[in-house]
């Protein structure tokens, strides 16, 4: 079996540690493109231009940056993301080792509830279509994406915590803290997963398989839950390789306003700061994570829907 | 089948038949030949309507897509009118009048700077509406084509071209706007073309994945088979039977497109003051959202029941141009 | 065989899980003491050994996480606070507000003003009880103006001979006007007399050289974080909070109330609002509008005047008709956009020297008077004189600004003005922070966003800004204001040299006046309102001071625990 | 006359579409009796495919069904409620339908959907239902069938796929098979295939089977007795011999013409029914095919006729039976 899943596994892999290192290319052009550099008076022009030189050239922002890309790539040879420029003597790879097990957490638990609810109003505003329920959760469903987070996110604080006092308001530790920006988090997923599966499910009831299933006797709900759902969940799946690598890897505007001390937040300020090796790392991080996430797909997709493993 | 109360209404009893092969019949003429005249062979019964007509006539009677038709045309007129009805501009300010709650001379309530809310919010329908179909057309145009011609030629190309869509989603999005900020200036144009380079990932995605499935099936060989180019198969056909995704997604990038763009203008990327867009509004409103709800509660709530209403036009639609879907 | 794959699958998800749910593991960098998380959400910690009387703690947010924590390499106000309570050097704000002495326990001053000789008070120590002397000093201000180091530095080296030219690599480290005769004296030469020394002081702390040097780490966990101040560090949670406790050698340490100080951090001011509100925090530093609005009347409140001034420059090459610029200044309605539009506590600024500076023991301000006094028809009637009659024929002047939401919000307002007083069009661009100063350098904007916020209690720290050295880069282009070879810039250069050499108070005092009108003449720069700082502190918690930088200090905080 | 198996009597199915109600079937009577081999013959659109699909209850919601009973085996089905429908769906009754190559879940092993019936009507453990679906398959003529069990549908060839529906139709050899113009999406060699499959199926199992076909070649080879639908009703039913040899009906008369007798080289003209069937939506109150028929009367348009014994076991629903229309039969030709 492993044998057939072969092709699979080279091509994924082969093209992950290419796209590994291309995006990472691209990237450092591109920032020495983009204008400021990390080193700036901030608030107030407080530092004379000379000191800025000074430091700069510590870091060795002044050299042209083919010179960059080369020491980069040394040390990137060697597993050394570098240091960033904004949180000096901290290593990108502590910041993303400190970061990353708490924007993991809240977007692990936000995959599982956006499928967890995604999934089922799906299939049941497909199977009663036309119906109200199928009403309820299409408009349940677009809650997510008509709403903008921060507002959810607020209504939510000022209900939970402020009036009825169940959650805490903000901070990080416990699973209390953890409710409120999960369930902002996995709004949007919802939707999404909502209505990919209505619109496959739609479809795939159509399907002569699963009258012979039903004439065969099978009960409705093993029709609906073995014969419709397998077939259903192909587009859901493909959905799910970015999904899973974006939520992983945190939100910033729910980390922001949730003081969670994750990942998502590095992905804004770093560009904002322009702290290049902390651009750069992240970038590598999210890509080998994507191609991961992109890897587990495929293999899932494969196990699946037998057709594509023979399709060489 | 569900055996409802209606059931008689659908079957009309059955008549007793006028004549039966037993009785004596006297009327010999009866039994004359019919002639062709009554003979009405191919009766049309009903008209035969064309596609679309078929899926607009569906659409009509969605009364959810109905809704959401009224209001986005709501929505336009707001935008064109709007600014007009009221004797305010966008960006005089009154500082006899700063963040008053909606009252009859100030609809929506004014602002900190005593600016009129309601002319803002339809200016910013403007911006926002714009920004948010253009950018969901541009990206669907260039998503369905880039994930069409991935899907249908497969192989390595489609690979390769999946490879650079991943590598493209791993590029931090800021950066690439930034940068086309700082050749083009801040504008709506820019905000357009940066919108436009990083947001048609997902529908290409979701579109390379339908046409995949959808490809080796029979009008597709039979559309080879009668010689129809590659290119042709794929936008009529290929296209308009995954339809289904690709409404979902194009329903997704537009609120998506909206909120990116107040994203954009925060960090002085994108429109400049005193100029607002719906999104630039809700953002401006955060900070002080206990003490002055009203200047949050509007533009949220523009946004809100418009992307209500494109979301249930969507389902409308995609429910509609499935010619399989009865109703 | 398929099962075995779904079972590899399934081992990754549950992987994922343990990994996910662990909680927050700490920094990895805490290999030290077991510390334990502490949970933000209840103030107090998470140590308290039942039975002992309750610990004296202050929870304090101001803002988001400072990206640096090491004293010397940043120029961040966030990061000053933590450090400032942290280090303590040869003197420190006194209870009440003004430099006194700490470290040094006595100090004599040659004749003519440029040697100053301190005496270290006896058995000084580190906060880990290592011994602390004068060599500790000098290594410390010279390892921190080293070239290599790269640090930004305090603001003691534009005084300090050859501090500059050592930090430029133009001489060698004994050349700097800095020298330990022994391990209690330390003496100080300086470039000219500057009798405020004793201010400038206060940030001139000693570290531990040799350990910083060959552990870069060393700022990242409280083991390795030694300092002298009135606390030392206990944890280091990052992006959530650091902890302080009281140091036991610091040199006054009966008299530190406090037991623990938690430095929350927080981004959001509502959020911190919120946070206030239901006591996870007992002094909040980040106020925003709403808070404001909320607590302006109530003793919880507190505002102090910070020595800064809030201005816009123009740029005299572009605009250069003085008129239209005293004109603009004289157009706009400051009290309005304080309290209507931003909902803040400033004062509006009445010239350039900000409330805080002292004139002997009265407010530079109120003796000097308001030399910018808001009048539109003399505006008018100025845009008349310069050839643009309610407008007609001036420019769409460029204003930049940076995406703060106060910046945007100040211009927008100016916008209005003009427009509506003198007719005059504008329009508003607004950059990144990280971008906003190139774009500053060059010439391509008509009236920039500035701003400055002085040092010391002294009226040079906010009028050094414009005077003529300022002006000009080493290859003789035009700097910043670009107000330079003009008649009263001329006259201001002189009157500011004048102010470096001048002995007698009062006379000194009275040319700083002169220097401001000459300046408002020409109004090179607008100025808009004087900074003020308002902390709000929970009845409970008293003695929080708040000095005239924006530092602030919990050494002399009490907190009633009932 | 031996018993009946299936007896439906004025069987009613209508469907609610959005541009109005089509009655699809308008009240038909027949019945299956135990080893008989029923062939439904018609034009598509005729109903045929609906009545087997309204007697299994496997139509979709918009379809309404009425019926003085549908018996099967004794139970009025009509009555029952589905958890009943359920228990003999797949086992007293099997079905196989039109397009082998949509009828099999693609994602699913032949194996595990052979297995599917065993296991819910027979209760068999895997390893039982896993062998028993081994039998099958090699009952109806596919090689080495452990290996075949493993693979996929798309693995299948169509005929062999068509093998597979057989196999596990029959897999709980049930009383009643329905095969839904099983072998219109196959190529005529593995037609003669399937239908001598099914043909020994029965003489093993004596299952009585219903085909539906619109092929009366097949009918003629496989079938003892026919009906004939057009227009939701039946026109003509009777054993083979006395419907190809001794047609009384315009429309068998035409059906019969416009097929090629295989075999005979005769030059014979083959004869299209001109027009096209009548719209269920609003059909004519009279016979149906009254306006495609040659030899109609002013009486067809007017009346439906309701089937007459014409034979033993022989009858047509048509006007020219009746003694007055005596002139009019001499036009037709056979």
């Amino acid at each position: 079996m492993v044998r057939e899943y072969g092709s699979i596994y080279n091509q994924a892999i082969t093209c992950s540690i290419s796209l590994h290192v291309s995006p990472h290319n691209g990237n450092l052009f591109l920032m020495h493109a983009v204008p400021g550099s990390p080193f700036n008076p901030g608030e107030q022009k407080n530092i004379p231009d000379e000191i800025l030189e000074q430091i700069r050239a510590k870091y060795g922002l002044d050299d042209p940056p083919w010179k960059q890309y080369i020491t980069y790539m040394g040390n990137l040879l060697k597993g050394d993301l570098g240091d960033s420029f904004k949180k000096i003597n901290y290593s990108v790879s502590e910041l993303v080792e400190g970061g990353f097990p708490a924007s993991a957490e809240v977007g692990f638990w936000s995959i599982i509830i956006s499928l967890v609810v995604g999934l089922p109003l799906g299939i049941i505003s497909a199977l009663k279509r036309g119906g109200w329920m199928d009403w309820a959760s299409m408009i349940l469903a677009t809650i997510g994406i008509a709403v903008p987070t921060f507002i959810i996110a607020m209504l939510m604080m000022y209900v939970f915590s402020m009036k009825l006092g169940l959650l805490p308001v903000f901070g990080w530790g416990t699973w209390k803290h953890m409710v409120i920006p999960v369930v902002c988090l996995s709004l949007s997923p919802i939707a999404y997963i909502t209505r990919l599966m209505r619109s496959s499910m739609l479809e795939v009831s159509r399907q002569d398989y699963i009258r012979t299933a039903r004439a065969k006797g099978v009960s409705e709900f093993m029709v609906i839950a073995k014969h419709g759902m397998r077939n259903a969940i192909l587009p859901v799946v493909t959905y799910l390789g970015p999904l899973v690598a974006g939520l992983l890897t945190g939100s910033f505007a729910v980390e922001r306003l949730f003081m969670i001390p994750g990942l998502g937040r590095y992905f804004v300020t770093a560009v904002s700061d322009r702290d290049y090796s902390v651009i750069l790392g992240l970038t590598i991080f999210y890509g080998a994570f994507l191609m991961a996430c992109i890897l587990v797909v495929d293999i899932l997709y494969a196990i699946i829907d037998p057709r594509v493993r023979y399709t060489e | 089948m569900k055996s409802n109360r209606k059931k008689e209404a659908i079957f009309q009893p059955v008549a007793a038949p006028i004549y039966t092969l037993e009785d004596e019949i006297t009327d010999d003429s009866l039994f004359e030949p019919l002639d062709d005249a009554e003979k009405q062979t191919d009766v049309i019964s009903r008209p035969s309507l064309t596609y679309w007509q078929n899926a607009w006539q569906k659409l009509r009677r969605d009364p959810l897509a109905m809704a959401g038709i009224v209001v986005i045309i709501l929505m336009i007129l707001l935008a064109i009118f709007g600014p007009l009805i009221q004797p305010y501009t966008y960006d005089g300010q009154d500082y006899s009048a700063i963040n008053q709650t909606p009252n009859a001379q100030h609809w929506f309530g004014t602002d900190k700077f005593g600016r009129d809310l309601f002319v803002r919010v339809a200016y910013g329908a403007r911006i926002s509406l714009t920004v948010g179909f253009a950018a969901a057309a541009i990206n669907m145009v260039i998503g369905v084509l880039y994930g069409g011609i991935s899907g249908y030629v497969g192989g390595s190309v489609d690979m390769v071209m999946m490879r650079i869509v991943d590598i493209i989603s791993a590029i931090p999005s800021l950066l690439i706007i930034i940068l086309v900020m700082v050749f083009l200036g801040a504008n709506m144009k820019s905000i357009l073309i940066a919108l436009c380079l990083t947001y048609w990932i997902g529908t290409a995605r979701q579109v390379r994945g339908q046409i995949l499935s959808i490809k080796n099936q029979d009008f597709a060989l039979a559309a080879k088979v009668i010689g129809e180019s590659d290119f042709q198969i794929l936008l009529r056909h290929l296209v308009p039977n995954s339809m289904g995704p690709i409404i979902v997604t194009v329903t997704f990038l537009i609120p998506q497109a909206i909120f990116y763009e107040a994203f954009l203008s925060f960090i002085g990327i994108g429109i400049s003051v005193p100029v607002a867009s719906w999104g630039t509004l809700a953002n401006d409103s955060l900070a002080n959202m206990n003490l002055y709800p009203h200047l949050m509660l509007f533009p949220a709530v523009a946004i809100s029941i418009t992307m209500f209403a494109l979301n249930f036009i969507g389902d409308g639609l995609r429910d509609a141009l499935d010619p399989r879907l009865k109703k | 065989m398929k099962k075995t794959l779904c079972l590899l699958i399934a081992a990754l998800l549950i992987l994922g899980m343990i990994a996910g749910c662990n909680g927050t593991t700490q920094a990895p960098s805490n290999e030290g003491e077991p510390s334990t998380s502490t949970d933000p959400s209840q103030p107090g910690g998470s140590d308290e050994q039942p039975g002992d009387e309750p610990l004296k703690i202050i929870s304090y947010a101001n803002g988001a996480e400072p990206p640096v924590l090491e004293p010397v390499m940043s120029n961040y106000a966030a990061t000053s606070i933590l450090v400032y309570n942290l280090f303590c050097g040869l003197s420190r704000i006194g209870e009440n507000g003004v430099a006194e002495l700490a470290y040094a326990e006595s100090y004599e001053v040659s004749d003519d003003g440029l040697v100053w000789t301190f005496k270290l008070r006896p058995d000084s120590k580190f906060s880990d009880g290592s011994e602390l002397t004068m060599y500790d000093f000098e290594k410390s201000f010279k390892y921190m103006l080293n070239p290599e180091t790269g640090a930004p530095g305090n603001d003691l080296k534009y005084y300090v001979k050859n501090a500059l030219a050592y930090n430029s690599g133009e001489c060698t480290e004994d050349e700097v006007g800095i020298k330990a005769l022994d391990a209690e004296t330390l003496e100080i030469t300086l470039s000219n007399p500057t009798p405020y020394l004793l201010d400038l002081a206060c940030t001139y702390i000693p570290l531990k050289v040799d350990e910083i040097k060959n552990n870069p780490d060393w700022a990242k966990s409280p083991e390795t974080y030694i300092s002298n101040g009135a606390f030392r560090v206990k944890e280091m949670n990052p992006q959530v909070s650091v902890v302080m406790e009281r140091n036991p050698y610091y040199y006054d340490a009966e008299n530190v109330e406090i037991d623990q100080v938690n430095f929350m951090f927080i981004d959001d001011a509502s959020v911190e609002l919120q946070a206030y509100r239901d006591g996870t925090i007992n002094v909040s530093d980040n106020l925003n509008a709403e808070a404001i609005a909320a607590y302006k009347d109530t003793d919880e409140y507190q505002s102090v005047s910070k020595i800064g001034c809030k201005y816009f420059t123009f740029h005299c090459g572009n605009v250069s008709d003085a008129r239209v610029r005293r004109a603009m200044a004289l157009a706009i309605d400051r009290e309005t956009i304080i309290n209507g539009i931003l909902g803040l506590t400033y004062a509006p600024a009445t010239g350039v020297v900000p409330y805080g500076i002292h004139w002997g023991d009265q407010q530079y301000r109120d003796v000097a008077g308001d030399l910018l006094i808001e009048n539109v028809e003399e505006a008018q009637q100025l845009m008349a004189e310069a050839g643009y009659p309610n407008g007609e024929g001036m420019p769409v002047l460029r204003m930049i600004t940076m995406n703060n939401q106060e910046d945007i919000d100040t211009a927008q307002a100016l916008q209005a003005m003009w427009k509506t007083n003198l007719g005059i069009e504008t329009e508003i661009t607004t950059y990144e922070s990280a971008v906003y100063w190139d774009v500053f350098d060059t010439d391509d904007w008509d009236i920039a966003r500035d701003g400055w916020t002085g040092d010391y209690d002294d009226p040079t720290t906010n009028m050094f800004l414009w005077e003529a050295h300022r002006e000009v880069n080493e290859d003789g282009t035009l700097k910043d204001a670009r107000w330079y070879n003009l008649p009263n810039s001329i006259k201001y250069d002189e009157l500011m040299k004048q102010t470096y050499v001048e002995l007698d108070f009062e006379t000194r005092m009275n040319l700083f006046v002169e220097a401001e009108k000459t300046l408002l003449e020409d109004m090179p720069v607008l100025p808009l309102f004087f900074y003020d700082d308002s902390i709000l502190c929970k009845p409970e918690v008293t003695g929080v001071l708040k000095s005239y930088i924006g530092h602030v200090f919990f050494q002399y905080a009490d907190v009633a625990v009932d | 006359m031996n018993e009946r198996l299936l007896d439906v009597r004025s069987l009613r199915t209508n469907f609610l579409t959005g541009g109005g109600i089509v009655n699809a079937v308008r009240g038909i009577n027949f019945h299956v009796d135990k080893g008989e081999f029923l062939g439904v013959a018609g034009e598509s659109g005729c109903g045929k495919s609906v009545t087997m699909l309204s007697i299994m209850r496997l139509l979709p919601d918009t379809a309404r069904v009425q019926s003085q009973g549908i018996l099967f085996d004794g139970v009025d089905l009509q009555t029952q409620k589905m958890k009943y429908m359920r228990s003999i769906q797949g086992n007293k009754i099997g079905m196989i339908f039109q397009d082998p190559m949509t009828c099999l879940n693609p994602l699913y092993t032949i194996g595990n959907q052979l297995m599917e019936p065993l296991q819910i009507h027979k209760k068999l453990s895997r390893k039982e239902a896993r062998k028993r679906a081994a039998e099958m398959l090699d009952l109806v003529g596919i090689s080495n069938p452990e290996r075949r069990l493993r693979q996929y549908p798309h693995e299948f060839s169509g005929g062999m796929r068509q093998r597979a529906m057989i196999a596990m139709a029959m897999s709980c050899d049930p009383k009643l098979l329905i095969a839904d113009e099983p072998t219109t999406a196959l190529d005529v060699t593995i037609q003669a295939q399937i239908l001598d499959l099914m043909k020994n199926l029965k003489q093993k199992f004596d299952t009585s089977t219903a085909l539906i076909t619109h092929d009366l070649g097949v009918i003629a080879s496989v079938c003892t007795r026919v009906i004939i639908m057009y227009g939701g009703l039946i026109m003509e039913q009777g054993y083979v011999e006395d419907i190809f040899y001794r047609p009384a009906h315009p429309y068998t008369i035409g059906l019969l013409k416009s097929v090629p007798s295989a075999g005979e080289r005769t030059q014979e003209q083959l004869t299209p029914i001109p027009g096209t069937p009548p719209d269920l939506m609003n059909p004519p109150p009279g016979c149906p095919f009254a306006a495609r028929c040659s030899v109609a009367m002013k009486i067809c348009a007017l009346a439906q006729p309701e089937l007459h014994e014409v034979g033993d076991n022989h009858a047509a629903a048509c006007w020219l039976n009746h003694p007055k229309a005596s002139h009019m039969k001499g036009r037709l030709e056979v």
